[in-house]
């Protein structure tokens, strides 16, 4: 066991058993996964992308790159996740991935020995012959031995909640900074949310032994600011993305104490936090060093061995090699070597500092100056290491070897808006830019890594973030505070006397100080893969390779190796990376520039975006007042938009070709009764109100009498149809408009747009009235008596309301508004009653109407009326058609001045070859028309477009043939002409001949008596 | 700290609720309010989200030229002179649902993007509730009024309703 | 050209990969080319190989400001297919399959076009009776089509909701069998490497600055490189083709705005085709790697920013989970932006210009992947003859005047409506 | 999401409101027959990188039309006003 009895902010006193790949284990409250598998002494962890190499943990901290595992069983397996980021909790079941059949026996392991020719970008020069699908055969071995994890096809069981967050100051990272600058910010009065990626609040402080002043400061910190009622300290919370807006993208876990959430739990909780001004305490991330076989188990950043050591009380190796070109991993060699292990320091640098060398001789360290890592030695685990020195060559025992390349601030987060992070020489690093208004940084991410300089620089940022987002109250007082003093006792004590985050900078460019393998060509020194990716399995020779075949932007190299393209996002390759890049071009490292950062910061969970929405809460239904009817009249019901209609009734038939046409003709025969609720409503009002119908339809209104309705249509302004719908004048200066119900919205707003735009002038009221009315239509030749039994107050008489009059009256004191209009060419009347009765009006006319045979029809029905009587709608204004083309032009009758007029006579719009409506009536007995249909001439070349197709059909039971409607070329529209309908996909062709398009009554009898 | 289900729960009733509404035209908007605010009680709210309870009438703007009077009977015959303005009965198109609980805050925070805390008694907030437009009126410490569109009413509901159910395990 | 094969990458991999020649090479710009191409992406790659390989033309220049690929070709989410259903772009979308399914070949490099095949999931009957519509076209055009009933599309997509709470039933689908997927980075690369061994310099980092005029005449192109003459220029840079057009004095109907595009964490194979969603802006392939790659709509406004915003990310998302639950535990690992070019009416604009000597390449709205070899071909047609190849008759400029417009969705201008 | 200060409803994200596109093309008067003014108002577009004036209406609040101008390369917002008594 490598867990120490001491040491740690875990609790010994709750042990947590889980698995890992089947065996049972044992962690305590507090271990993250990694660090109890660590402490269980498991050293391979996963296999390796491309080459399956074994693989080990690597940090301790969101930028592993290596020891991913899947989490949990069933529908709620989740791959991919980094060891280092699990919070250990009890039953949790891991596995390793990427292996078969076992972690240790691997067969894909056999990759490595094929690696020669696996080298960066190679299945672009292969796999392309013998013929020109053969990439198709490739691709299937290909696609299977790519991906890490294996996704479950079940849908998830988890439960996940997007809730919205406010606050004046948001503080991302929980670090001294961070925790400094939230403290000010609240001390001065700010609302403050806290933000940290860890259970734990404290960054990088938790790593220091927790019984030192580190822990002190950090625990006196917690407690002030738990007493403040405007802060909230959000722990296990990701900060994954900066949007516009000051907008940050949050990820709440839950799941802490139990592997399962409960019932009704959220497993995770997206939180959209909108602050007025954003602090940025995202610390810096250790970067590794590049040597031979640099991936084996065994191998971590020095401040993770430090992290395991201090958090976890786990001491990952008992014989430790520190490999280091900086300050900072001395105070890992030191805690280690306190810790008891034997510890040795091999520095690149000439000349560690006296004092570093001072303390690492007090604490039993050997330091080697001048020393690098050739190679590492072992399989599943580092057993030995070959270090290069002035003198030669040098091998050395040892268990664990830690790293550290010094520090790349955590500028993810500040560079999402496009802020491109700036070059710093002095620290070889890159810092944040000049950030927008409202956000700031603090701390490590600015490239000042000592802890004090953090806190004071916390403080600073906190108390700028509180002066933008309220400047008013910030300028009456700057609040003083005692700021708990963190003094320079803290880690080892540099040269320049300050903590030991700072790392001194390189002598020369990371890479060519520890690389050796082949940069520019040159190989050797060491046999074995130098990897810069872990992740990707992206060697240093794949960087060299890119750059010789001219793939040297950083973009086309990070596309042609994959480099920095894995769940980690390259958070400890990139660095490396660039300046190998920059190295081989022979380029500073600014001029070779930086990839772009993206959200999200770590992986977000596609269900935690969606939240709720999705089954039926995808999106909200619309429910018309008689919804409930149609349902428990056993209705089919059918969406559109967002409503739910019934789309025919069963009672008429189980199947809708039958239905449909039994419900068509009791219309005809009787009368039918339909929820056209759905139809958009929209009062306009105004003493302007008619010469504003008079602009946006192409007809007039301007002369319609009080009490009467009138069809009407309307344009874009580019000329073509936009919707339809009839307008009643309810009053001198009120109009009642109707539009369709897919263009609802879009026609409401369009309104309002010409009045707030185009003609403020003009006096007009308009609003959606659309809930406000329940509508339903009454069809067929009883239809007025249906009326008169329903309503007996009202007279319903042709004389008292003729075909597109208005009948005004109250039905249990709501409003209600009778129009007779007709859709289906049968006398029709549709009733517009207060939503809160639509039901029992409906019930009404039904209880009326049943003796009279009256029965509800749904909307497939109200589809083959419409196309009987040469109605068009949807499928004929289909947002390219003109008033031409839809035989509309003798509306536009008016001197000028609507809408669309002048690009409705567009050129094209005359063409003799457009397609217009036509009828169309199958003329092949036993045979019938189909909607997508294309029409070409009798003995004409079957191929092509056409000239025209059909766009809706129904069978008439009226005529008993198939009638339709269609758009076809002018030219050819000759009444009496024959075309054949092919439908290749049930390989028809059947004749139909072109007539008029109102096949019933033509001269509007029905309607109109 | 709510613990469990039995304190975490939150009210919802349904009922409808009258209204009428006021516009004024650009050109005239200071006669119109002159006109209408005795009318109305007496002063009329300035702000969008306003409100004034006056007289047992419930104003509130909102637009910059229009009035919502909101009344739980019928509401009253008032007649705004053509030139003025024009007013239009709305009383049947939305329904108002009523939320109390102490659990009312996390309800809210994941069914729109109002920021309750700063949300004054007595004001309210026109905004999108999965994608559904609404008005939010805060009408006590831990209870508002949501006015939605009726054919949108109840899915809105069950959507408070499941997030309601997730709310019991995090408390207010 | 150095020939990629299974041979080549023996014999690199026995010698330490060191026979490997540059893909293309890092010319200066020479002082005057018969073809300048401004862009380096998919589009203007592909024309100057087209040039070359077709007209014979080889003292060409792409100028690229910043990599080449960087753009579009480099963004997107990689479908490839041909349902279209109006006169104007259905051959031509067909043309540019054909062209694919011989691509890798025709260019020594495999740019792994993957046909798996599209499914577009209908939700109504009345969005089934559209997609069979679309599929008779297609098939009078002699292209691959089909239209599956519910079993059908659940055989082929197990995975996506077909129970009761579905919030948009499946009726059935779209299928074209023909359509799939490719790399997108190794068309610009390997359009750029067989251009280069046709001769064409490829300069990058060299952005257009303005155009070199002799009267009315556009004569070449100003760089930040230097004066470069040209006998033609043609403008490929979709969206920023009202930056470009301007400095040329053009007036374009053209908005830029982003589309957004997403990538999970590789796992192993799961979604066997491209997948899109009928109910709401979603649509799904997995790439070789293993990551689900996913889009949606445009982002909402007129931007250059190369990024989008959170509220389109839950849109795209929820429409996943929705039409797939079992993608809800699959993490995104990055999302991007890429600047579209839109027009009036969704069609791109691909001719000669109004101004002598400039023809334009433009207008690709989100669906200028799959346009590349076709629009490199027709493109490369037009400048070397003067006049549009009869492809892209219909991608004039004036449609928008003479009201021929080919807008396929019938939603009219602009952008923000689509 | 851009947050875009409704000048009645204050802040809000900004699919609250519906997207109208450029508002520095001024629409030809309804009684205007010239071709040319409605084809360039309806199809010609400046399509800037930088400052854009832009139509948004708050259909989720107040329903006005604004006129934002925004910056289309960094997203940040300059001004919002009314449509209404905003002068082209």
């Amino acid at each position: 066991m490598r867990r120490l009895n001491k040491l740690g902010r875990i609790d010994r006193s709750q042990p947590i058993a889980f698995t890992f790949d089947g065996k049972t284990m044992t962690g305590f409250r507090g271990d993250s996964l990694a660090s109890a598998m660590l402490a269980n002494d498991v050293t391979i962890v996963g296999r390796s992308f491309k080459y399956h190499r074994p693989r080990g943990i690597y940090s301790a901290g969101p930028e592993e790159p290596n020891a991913l595992v899947t989490i949990g069983t069933g529908g709620r397996r989740e791959p991919n996740l980094p060891a280092t980021t699990v919070e250990l909790a009890d039953g949790l079941v891991a596995e390793s991935q990427n292996r078969w059949p076992s972690l240790k026996f691997d067969v894909q392991s056999i990759n490595s020995w094929f690696s020669p020719f696996l080298a960066a970008g190679f299945y672009y020069k292969t796999f392309m012959g013998p013929t020109r699908r053969s990439w198709m055969f490739y691709e299937h071995f290909i696609r299977k031995a790519a991906g890490l994890g294996r996704a479950g096809q079940e849908p998830d069981p988890d439960r996940y909640e997007v809730r919205h967050l406010f606050a004046d100051v948001a503080v991302v990272g929980a670090g001294p900074a961070g925790l400094a600058a939230a403290l000010a910010a609240a001390e001065a009065g700010a609302k403050v949310v806290l933000v940290e990626q860890d259970f734990l609040a404290g960054g990088y402080l938790l790593s220091e032994p927790s019984a030192g002043q580190a822990g002190a400061w950090l625990a006196g910190m917690l407690a002030r600011l738990a007493d403040m009622p405007n802060v909230s300290l959000m722990t296990r919370t990701i900060a994954f993305g900066a949007y516009d807006g000051n907008v940050l993208g949050l990820l709440e876990r839950h799941n802490s104490s139990s592997v399962d959430p409960r019932q009704g739990e959220a497993r995770q909780t997206l939180g959209l936090l909108r602050a007025k001004s954003i602090v940025y305490c995202t610390g810096s991330i250790e970067r590794p060093l590049t040597f031979a076989n640099n991936d084996r188990p065994g191998i971590m950043l020095a401040s993770a061995a430090r992290t395991y050591l201090n958090r976890y009380g786990v001491l990952a190796g008992k014989r430790v090699l520190v490999a280091a070109d900086n300050d900072s991993a001395y105070s890992a060699a030191i805690d280690l070597a306190a810790a008891g292990a034997q510890v040795t320091i091999a520095d690149s640098r000439a000349q560690p500092g006296p004092q570093l060398l001072e303390q690492a001789r007090r604490g039993g360290i050997a330091v080697r100056a001048t020393s690098m890592i050739a190679k590492a030695i072992g399989g599943h685990n580092v057993r030995a290491v070959v270090l290069i020195e002035p003198r030669g060559k040098t091998t050395l025992e040892c268990d664990l070897i830690g790293v550290s390349g010094g520090w790349s601030p955590t500028v993810h987060l500040t560079s999402h808006l496009g802020i491109k992070p700036v070059y710093r020489e002095d620290i070889r690093a890159f810092v944040p830019g000049k950030l927008g208004a409202g956000q700031f940084v603090a701390g490590a991410v600015t490239g000042s890594f000592t802890t004090e300089a953090a806190v004071d620089d916390g403080h600073r940022a906190g108390n700028e973030a509180f002066a933008f987002c309220d400047a008013a109250r910030s300028s009456q007082a700057q609040v003083k505070f005692d700021l708990p003093k963190i003094n320079a006792k803290l880690g080892v004590i540099g040269d320049d006397g300050n903590s030991g985050l700072r790392p001194k900078p390189p002598l020369s460019p990371a890479f060519s100080t520890q690389t050796n393998e082949g940069v520019g060509g040159k190989m050797n020194l060491a046999k074995g893969k130098a990897f810069v990716d872990l992740q990707m399995d992206v060697t240093v020779s794949d960087i060299a390779l890119a750059h010789q075949e001219g793939y040297q932007s950083v973009e086309h190299l990070k596309r042609y190796t994959t480099l920095g393209m894995g769940t980690d996002q390259g958070k400890t390759s990139n660095f490396y990376a660039l300046s190998a890049m920059a190295g081989l071009r022979g380029m500073a490292i600014p001029d070779v520039g930086t990839t772009t950062f993206r959200p999200p910061f770590t992986p977000v969970a596609v269900g935690a975006l969606a939240g709720l929405s999705h089954g039926h809460h995808y999106k909200p239904f619309r429910r018309t007042p008689m919804h409930d009817w149609h349902v428990s009249n056993d209705a089919e019901m059918l969406e559109t938009g967002l409503w739910m209609r019934p789309w025919f009734y069963h009672a008429s038939s189980r199947d809708v070709n039958e239905a449909y046409v039994a419900e068509m003709r009791n219309v005809r025969e009787a009368a039918g009764l339909m929820d056209i609720s759905t139809l958009g409503k929209i009062a306009v009002q105004g003493p302007d109100a008619a010469e504003f119908l008079d602009r946006v339809y192409v007809n007039g209104f301007a002369k319609l009498p009080v009490g009467r309705a009138r069809y009407g249509v309307m344009l874009r302004d580019d000329g073509i149809v936009f919707d339809d719908g009839t307008t009643t004048r309810v009053g001198d200066q009120h109009f009642f408009m109707t539009t369709s119900t897919a263009r609802a919205a879009d026609v409401m707003s369009r309104l309002e747009f010409l009045l707030d735009t185009a003609w403020p002038d003009l006096r007009v009221s308009v609003s959606s009235v659309s809930d406000e009315w329940a509508a339903m239509s009454v069809a067929g030749p009883k239809s007025r008596d249906i009326l008169a039994a329903a309503f007996p107050d009202l007279d319903v008489s042709n004389d008292a309301l003729p075909h597109m009059g208005l009948l005004e009256g109250r039905y249990r004191d709501r409003p209600l508004r009778i129009i007779r209009l007709s859709f289906s060419g049968e006398r029709a009347y549709e009733i517009y009653a207060g939503a809160s009765v639509g039901k029992e009006a409906w019930c009404r006319l039904i209880d009326a109407g049943t003796p009279f045979g009256l029965k509800p029809y749904g909307i497939e029905a109200l589809g083959a009326l419409r196309v009987e009587k040469g109605h068009v709608a949807g499928p004929e204004i289909d947002g390219r058609t003109t008033l031409d083309d839809l035989g509309l032009r003798r509306m536009a009758g008016k001197s000028s001045g609507f809408v669309g007029e002048v690009l409705g006579r567009r050129q094209a719009f005359s063409d003799p070859e457009r397609p217009r409506l036509v009828g169309l009536r199958c003329v092949e007995d036993g045979r019938r028309l189909r909607g997508g249909a294309i029409l070409f001439r009798p003995n004409e070349p079957v191929q092509g477009h056409g000239l025209g197709r059909i766009t809706s059909t129904t069978y008439s039971p009226t005529l008993d043939a198939w009638v339709g409607l269609g758009l076809l070329a002018t030219s050819a529209a000759q009444e009496g002409a024959e075309f054949i309908a092919h439908y290749p996909l049930k390989g028809e062709a059947v004749r139909a001949r072109v007539v008029s398009p109102t096949f019933l009554d033509p001269k509007g009898d029905w309607f109109h008596g | 700290m709510a613990n469990g289900s039995e304190q975490a729960n939150l009210g919802i009733a349904s009922q409808d609720c009258g209204i009428v509404q006021f516009d004024g035209w650009d050109d005239a908007m200071a006669r119109f309010e002159a006109d209408l605010a005795p009318r109305l009680g007496g002063q009329l709210p300035t702000k969008v989200g306003d409100t004034t309870y006056q007289d047992g009438k419930l104003v509130i703007r909102i637009a910059p030229r229009r009035l919502w009077l909101l009344c739980d009977g019928p509401p009253p015959a008032i007649d705004i002179d053509p030139e003025l303005g024009c007013m239009l009965a709305l009383g049947e198109g939305r329904v108002r649902l009523r939320l109390s609980g102490q659990n009312i805050k996390h309800v809210l925070e994941r069914c729109v993007v109002v920021d309750w805390d700063s949300l004054q008694e007595g004001e309210g907030v026109q905004v999108g509730f999965h994608r559904v437009p609404v008005l939010l009126l805060r009408t006590g410490p831990f209870e508002c009024d949501l006015f939605a569109p009726r054919s949108f009413a109840r899915s809105l509901v069950e959507w408070i309703s499941e997030v309601e159910i997730g709310c019991r395990h995090t408390g207010p | 050209m150095y020939g990629y094969s299974v041979f080549s990458i023996l014999r690199n991999g026995l010698s330490g990969q060191k026979h490997w020649p540059l893909a293309w090479r890092a010319p200066s710009p020479k002082s005057n080319y018969d073809v300048v191409i401004v862009g380096g992406g998919g589009h203007g790659l592909a024309t100057a190989f087209y040039l070359a390989e077709n007209h014979g033309i080889r003292n060409i220049a792409v100028v690229e400001k910043g990599y080449i690929g960087g753009g579009n070709v480099g963004r997107n989410t990689t479908i490839v297919r041909s349902n279209y259903l109006l006169d104007g772009n259905t051959h031509f979308y067909e043309f540019s399959l054909k062209l694919w399914e011989n691509l890798s070949r025709t260019l020594n490099y495999n740019v792994m076009f993957s046909q798996r095949g599209q499914l577009v999931a209908a939700h109504s009957p009345d969005q089934l009776d559209g997609f069979s519509h679309r599929a008779n076209v297609m098939r009078l055009n002699g292209i691959d089509a089909e239209v599956l009933d519910r079993d059908e599309v659940r055989r082929m997509a197990p995975y996506f909701d077909y129970s009761e709470t579905a919030r948009f039933p499946i009726y059935g689908a779209h299928w074209q069998s023909r359509a799939g997927t490719a790399r997108h980075d190794a068309v610009a690369w390997g359009y750029a490497r067989a251009a280069d061994a046709h001769g064409v310099d490829i300069i990058q980092n060299c952005e257009v600055t303005g155009f070199i005029r002799q009267g009315e005449r556009i004569v070449g192109v100003e760089t930040t490189r230097g004066k470069i003459g040209a006998g033609r220029v043609g403008l490929a840079v979709a969206g920023h083709t009202s930056t470009l057009g301007r400095k040329a004095g053009l007036e374009l109907p053209i908005e830029s705005h982003i589309l957004q595009a997403f990538v999970t964490e590789p796992i192993k194979p799961l979604v066997h085709q491209t997948v899109a969603y009928g109910a709401d802006h979603f649509y799904v392939s997995q790439s070789d790697k293993g990551g689900l790659v996913f889009g949606g709509a445009l982002d909402g406004y007129n931007s250059y920013a190369q990024r989008g915003n959170l509220g389109i990310v839950r849109d795209v998302a929820e429409a996943a989970v929705a039409l797939m639950p079992c993608i809800s535990r699959l993490r995104i690992l990055r999302h991007w932006g890429g600047v579209m070019d839109m027009t009036p009416d969704a069609s791109p604009i691909m001719c000669p210009t109004p101004i002598d000597g400039l023809y334009l390449n433009g207008g690709w709205c989100y669906g200028g992947f799959k346009a590349t070899p076709a629009s490199g071909w027709c493109f490369a047609h037009t400048l070397a003859t003067g006049a549009p190849h009869p492809l892209i008759a219909a991608y004039g400029l004036d449609r928008f005047r003479t009201g021929r417009t080919i807008d396929e969705a019938g939603i009219g201008p602009f952008a923000w409506l689509q | 999401m851009l947050q875009i200060k409704c000048p009645c409803c204050g802040p809000r994200d900004h699919d609250e409101f519906r997207y109208a596109g450029d508002a520095s093309v001024g629409r030809p008067a309804h009684t205007d027959a010239d071709f040319e003014r409605w084809y360039r108002y309806v199809f010609v577009r400046e399509n800037p990188a930088g400052a854009h004036r832009e139509y948004w209406q708050h259909v989720m609040g107040c329903r006005q039309w604004l006129i934002v101008e925004r910056n289309t390369v960094n997203h940040t917002i300059l001004s919002v006003n009314f449509s209404r008594g905003t002068p082209a």
